[in-house]
């Protein structure tokens, strides 16, 4: 079980900002497949250019795998200043 | 070295303290961004934070910009949550030795918070909200650095 | 947008007028120079002027970078006669829509403050006054913005 | 007549940082020709790279003619910030 987390634009096109996923997947890609799976919008998001994840507060390739995860969290191109 | 708030801040009183008993700086550069004005009302603007990755990822980099132009000191003040026109968002201070390090690192600095730290902006105007994703201008900007 | 001062200012609240009431400015780019410590007893530095010439010179230059770098403004706050250790010797502040063209105009003024505008320096050390002249490298600085 | 002002490293060299000279030479050569008359380490300092001198506070060459002028600044390489 993991907490998901989702930023900016993508809490908006989830309608959501955080959810308990049970149980997690073994992949970042397969995370992702599930998220989408009832929401086109959010998988169209979530393949979208500049989105990066980090796990347990930590960058992670897409490939990255899940086990012993807590949280994951999906950010869309990142703009402060 | 990195501050988040979702209170206003007081740009020059943050400058004075960060200008005060340095013997040996020369130089102390610096950057304030404001909200600009919006003819909606309510907050100019809004930025999510991820709270404590946010502020890790943006020390680190610090850490980075520190080590690369020799700073003696570097920080970042940096508002989340609403923010009103007018109102400081981001303020940037280094100190070095002489002023091109100084200067040069606050750019930095600030080419990295436009469109690398952890920080999503949503802009508010007459037709409502609006993310904001960093330009080609910000991404041609970090390209000087590599 | 120039003020010569022979009494201690305050960076911090010229920082905070610069910055209020600016609907259109997104960007405000500013530099301290700051006196370095000294060994001797008394003043680490004197500034002379020549009063009135430098001040028209000095707006004219300010005119200038705000015309080149499309400036919403420019200010100037400079000290002169001595000046203790780890005091304010000059603020600089640019401000304009967009961070790139604060941060030129800065760097610019700097310049030209440091080799151009018809201020002399000297230096108190353990082994008295010394007048300071533009290092090779402010001339090379000068050559950026040819 | 004209008032001669020296500024910085020229003050402290020639001892004086004001004069009147009366009558005033017709060139500005002229003039720092004879403020180094008596004083040959002014000479060398007014003839130093870098050295400018202001006519009724406007820079001016150093061919430039005094009819006129009624203040006169030698000064040496700038420095400020």
């Amino acid at each position: 079980m993991a907490r998901v987390l989702l930023f900016g634009r993508l809490a908006d096109v989830a309608g959501w900002r955080e959810r308990e996923v049970d149980p997690l997947p073994d992949s970042l890609c397969g995370l992702r497949d599930l998220l989408g799976r009832n929401d086109p919008l959010l998988a169209q998001a979530l393949a979208g250019r500049g989105v990066r994840a980090a796990l347990d507060q930590a960058l992670a390739s897409s490939e990255a795998s899940l086990a012993g995860v807590r949280e994951v969290a999906f950010m869309p191109p990142m703009s402060g200043g | 070295m990195i501050r988040l708030t979702r209170e206003p801040f007081d740009p020059g009183e943050a400058l004075n303290a960060f200008c005060a008993q340095r013997a040996a700086t020369g130089a102390i550069a610096s950057f304030v961004g404001l909200a600009r004005g919006t003819s909606a009302k309510g907050p100019a603007l809004e930025l999510e934070a991820y709270p404590g990755f946010t502020e890790r990822e943006i020390e680190g980099f610090v850490a980075k910009a520190v080590e690369r132009f020799e700073l003696q000191d570097a920080e970042v003040v940096h508002r989340i949550g609403p923010i009103g026109a007018g109102e400081a968002i981001v303020l940037v201070m280094t100190a070095a030795r002489h002023r091109r390090a100084a200067f040069e690192a606050c750019d930095y600095l600030m080419d990295y918070l436009k469109s690398r730290a952890p920080l999503w902006k949503r802009e508010f105007g007459p037709d409502g909200g609006r993310w904001v994703e960093p330009t080609e201008g910000d991404l041609a900007d970090l390209t000087r650095w590599a």
